[in-house]
């Protein structure tokens, strides 16, 4: 059972490197500007006409810290709920007042973050 | 599958893991070397998959998948130069550093060679889960809730320090020097605000450095 | 793929961990070089659970717990970096000079 | 009665995949020109080969060059995207007793999928060096990072009564059972949300929106373009397709083979999905943040515990 298993991941891993290649494919089929043509553009983001003013690639402040934080800590409860959902049919009343009692200890940590204000644009 | 393609699969997967997590400290952009990094999760996952760890190795992927995006934002955020279009030199010790790595690497590795290990084969390979989701509610139920309130200490831990205003007002009220005038922030005394200050002066060379802090817009 | 071959691998991403740790001056990098540490040691614990234990799952839950010191020294890390640069400006370990104090 | 399928030859499941994105894609391309006429009152006459004529337009326009761009990672983003498509798709049981491989892990796969699919359009904003695309991606990724959790309740709260990850036992638990957009009632359009939001669809399109300059794609143009065209129709479509296994039974029903009904009810949640999208207006990401975080994660909560409780009954 455990060869088949293997073998059912193979193929998952083929058709996900099948299909990414096939798009590869087209996405490397690009066609470039005549630079004779736009000389000044085309080494220019487009922008939709405007001129850029800034690059890029600078250091970009997102808006969003303290959310991505509290989710880094916050999503590890999956780790516990699969093979919780796994057992719970078998387990009852147990294993969902367990769960609960967790879920609602994380929920502190969510609700302290909207409280301070994390949720809003910094 | 056969031994040999579990065997094949686990080279292939082993030198990636590895060489992507060379990558990560040798590449100039700052979004490559973390997604290297990413890369070299990703593999091990396949290698725990390959273990017959399957709820392990492919939760590797979630759980890992998240945390690098989290990381790219703030590799962006928080490194100047966050490109590579200037190539620099971000690193001190650098002599120490590769001994030490060797030298634990070689530790390690000792370590496993010597060790008599008994194979002890897996008793239930297409029960793992389900083992684990026993194992979670049962004897290591104490395990899972202290993980919570863990987890409720590293957010309330989190959000004290990065939230830029809470309930009453900014976060660092008090904990920094008034401006010498008032209301303008760059005249803090302690605070870094020249294209080449105090903060930086070691050997990078590039001009983005500190003027950049206030470029970012809005996502 | 043996225990020795698998701990061998995990050994190697723990050299290369502690190498980027050590050598990094950006406080993001050293997380990085802590993670790739961490990640040697969840593939360890997986060889171990896989070659020598028989299953017990106590072995997957080590593994679960290394992801969470993983998670735990992220979300922490990441808060001080913020911290840090909103005070101070700074992100490296050099430019902290308090710490030098 | 849906067994367990194990697995297909590789060959045939890749073929399989590839075909499904491929009609999937078409199908929904059809779907939007064709709901967008009929939304707007014009005539349904040439809207059913719109797209056709559109793709052949695109695919005959110039490639913008940036100054130094990412090109690996640019040409990577797509070929990612639809491969965390093709992931999502090979999980989900796609006739009564087939599937590409129907793993015990199936929805961790599933959101591995979709997380991974965030870091390629966050790759797709980065990689062309162009600060429109950037800030694209960031905008996406505050989106991703708050409907993550909403999936993830959904589809563990849909393995309760199935005792298992596997997309084919949790069909197998609502034959046996009634449907899940019955007995779970909250979970439907919570995993709607989902769907719009993860294939950058309707009232969540904040990554690649004409009107938002863009976006992640306002670099793109010719092939590429076309390519993530198809990248964020194939999304949708395992999507769909994953809609309909959780809570409409999937491949189950009288008289046609299973395939077919699979096909019909993914379709039926394609046609809902596109009609959302021209019927709501865009949610700006700070409110959507706000709005999952403090609105919809109590709702999924809720949804679990409703969840728990019905199986236990």
């Amino acid at each position: 059972m455990a060869q088949s298993m293997l073998g059912a991941f193979l193929a998952v891993a083929t058709a996900t490197v099948v299909a990414a290649t096939a798009v590869a494919g087209v996405a490397l089929w690009r066609r470039p500007v005549d630079p004779t043509a736009v000389a000044w553009s085309a080494t220019l983001p487009w922008l939709g006409g405007h001129e850029p003013e800034t690059h890029a690639w600078n250091r970009f402040h997102a808006r969003y810290y303290p959310m991505t934080l509290v989710l880094l800590a916050f999503e590890m409860e999956m780790m516990f709920m699969y093979p919780w959902a796994v057992v719970f049919a078998e387990l009852g009343t147990k294993a969902l007042v367990e769960m609960a009692v967790f879920l609602a200890l994380l929920s502190l940590g969510v609700v302290y973050l909207w409280r301070e204000g994390g949720l809003a644009w910094q | 599958m056969t031994g040999t393609w579990v065997d094949i699969a686990f080279g292939v997967f082993a030198v990636a893991a590895a060489w992507f997590g060379w990558r990560v400290f040798v590449t100039d952009s700052m979004v490559r070397a973390t997604f290297s990094l990413l890369a070299s999760f990703l593999n091990v996952g396949a290698i725990l998959v390959l273990l017959l760890a399957e709820y392990l190795g492919v939760a590797m992927f979630f759980m890992m998948g998240v945390e690098m995006t989290v990381m790219a934002i703030y590799m962006v955020a928080f490194m100047m130069n966050p490109a590579g279009l200037n190539p620099m030199q971000m690193v001190h010790q650098p002599r120490v550093a590769v001994v030490v790595g060797v030298l634990s690497t070689a530790g390690f590795g000792a370590v496993a060679l010597a060790a008599d290990l008994d194979t002890v084969a897996i008793v239930d390979p297409d029960g793992t889960i389900r083992a684990l989701g026993h194992e979670l509610m049962g004897s290591s139920m104490l395990v899972m809730q202290v993980v919570g309130v863990t987890l409720v200490a590293t957010m309330v831990g989190a959000v004290v320090l990065s939230a830029a205003s809470g309930r009453f007002g900014p976060a660092d009220v008090g904990s920094v020097p008034p401006a010498i005038v008032p209301g303008d922030d760059t005249t803090r005394p302690g605070v870094d605000v020249g294209g080449d200050g105090g903060g930086h002066d070691h050997d990078h060379g590039h001009g983005g450095g500190a003027h950049g802090h206030d470029d970012g817009g809005d996502a | 793929m043996t225990v020795v071959t698998v701990l061998l691998v995990a050994a190697v991403l723990l050299g290369i961990g502690t190498w980027g740790v050590l050598s990094q001056q950006s406080f993001v990098m050293i997380m990085m070089g802590f993670e790739l540490a961490i990640n040697g040691v969840m593939l360890a614990a997986g060889a171990l659970w896989r070659f020598t234990s028989g299953g017990e799952p106590r072995g997957q839950v080590l593994v679960v717990v290394a992801m969470l010191v993983m998670a735990v020294e992220a979300a922490i890390g990441f808060a001080l970096v913020v911290a840090v640069s909103r005070a101070r400006r700074a992100d490296t370990t050099e430019g902290i000079a308090e710490l030098r104090r | 009665m849906i067994e367990v399928a194990g697995a297909a030859h590789p060959v045939v499941g890749a073929l399989v995949v590839v075909a499904v994105l491929a009609l999937g894609a078409m199908a929904v391309a059809v779907t939007e020109s064709v709901v967008t006429a009929h939304v707007a009152g014009s005539p349904l006459g040439s809207a059913w080969s719109r797209p056709w004529r559109r793709a052949a337009l695109v695919l005959a326009r110039p490639q913008p060059v940036t100054e130094r761009p990412d090109t690996l990672l640019w040409v990577l983003a797509p070929a990612a995207y639809v491969g965390m498509a093709a992931l999502g798709l090979t999980v989900l049981p796609l006739g009564t007793v087939w599937a590409v491989a129907d793993v015990r892990t199936g929805i961790v796969v599933l959101g591995s999928a979709e997380v991974l699919a965030m870091v390629a359009v966050f790759l797709h904003g980065w990689a062309p060096n162009s600060p429109l695309p950037l800030v694209a991606g960031y905008r996406f990724v505050a989106a991703g990072l708050s409907f993550l959790l909403l999936s993830i309740f959904v589809l563990i709260a849909a393995a309760l009564p199935a005792e298992s990850m596997s997309f084919g036992r949790i069909v197998a638990s609502q034959e046996d059972g009634a449907w899940n957009v019955l007995r779970q009632p909250l979970g439907l359009p919570l995993f709607l949300v989902v769907a719009l939001a993860v294939s950058l669809h309707g009232p969540l399109d904040v990554a690649d929106a004409g009107e938002l300059a863009g976006g992640t794609t306002a670099e793109v143009s010719g092939p590429a373009r076309l390519a993530w065209g198809f990248a964020r129709r194939a999304m949708l479509t395992t999507y769909a397709v994953a809609t309909a296994v959780v809570f409409l039974a999937g491949p189950a029903g009288p008289l046609l083979p299973g395939w077919a009904w699979l096909a019909v009810k993914s379709l039926a949640v394609v046609v809902v999905l596109v009609w959302i999208g021209q019927r709501t207006a865009r949610v700006p990401v700070e409110r959507f943040v706000r709005v999952a975080w403090t609105v919809l994660l109590p709702l999924s909560f809720l949804h679990l515990a409703i969840a728990g409780v019905v199986t236990l009954a």
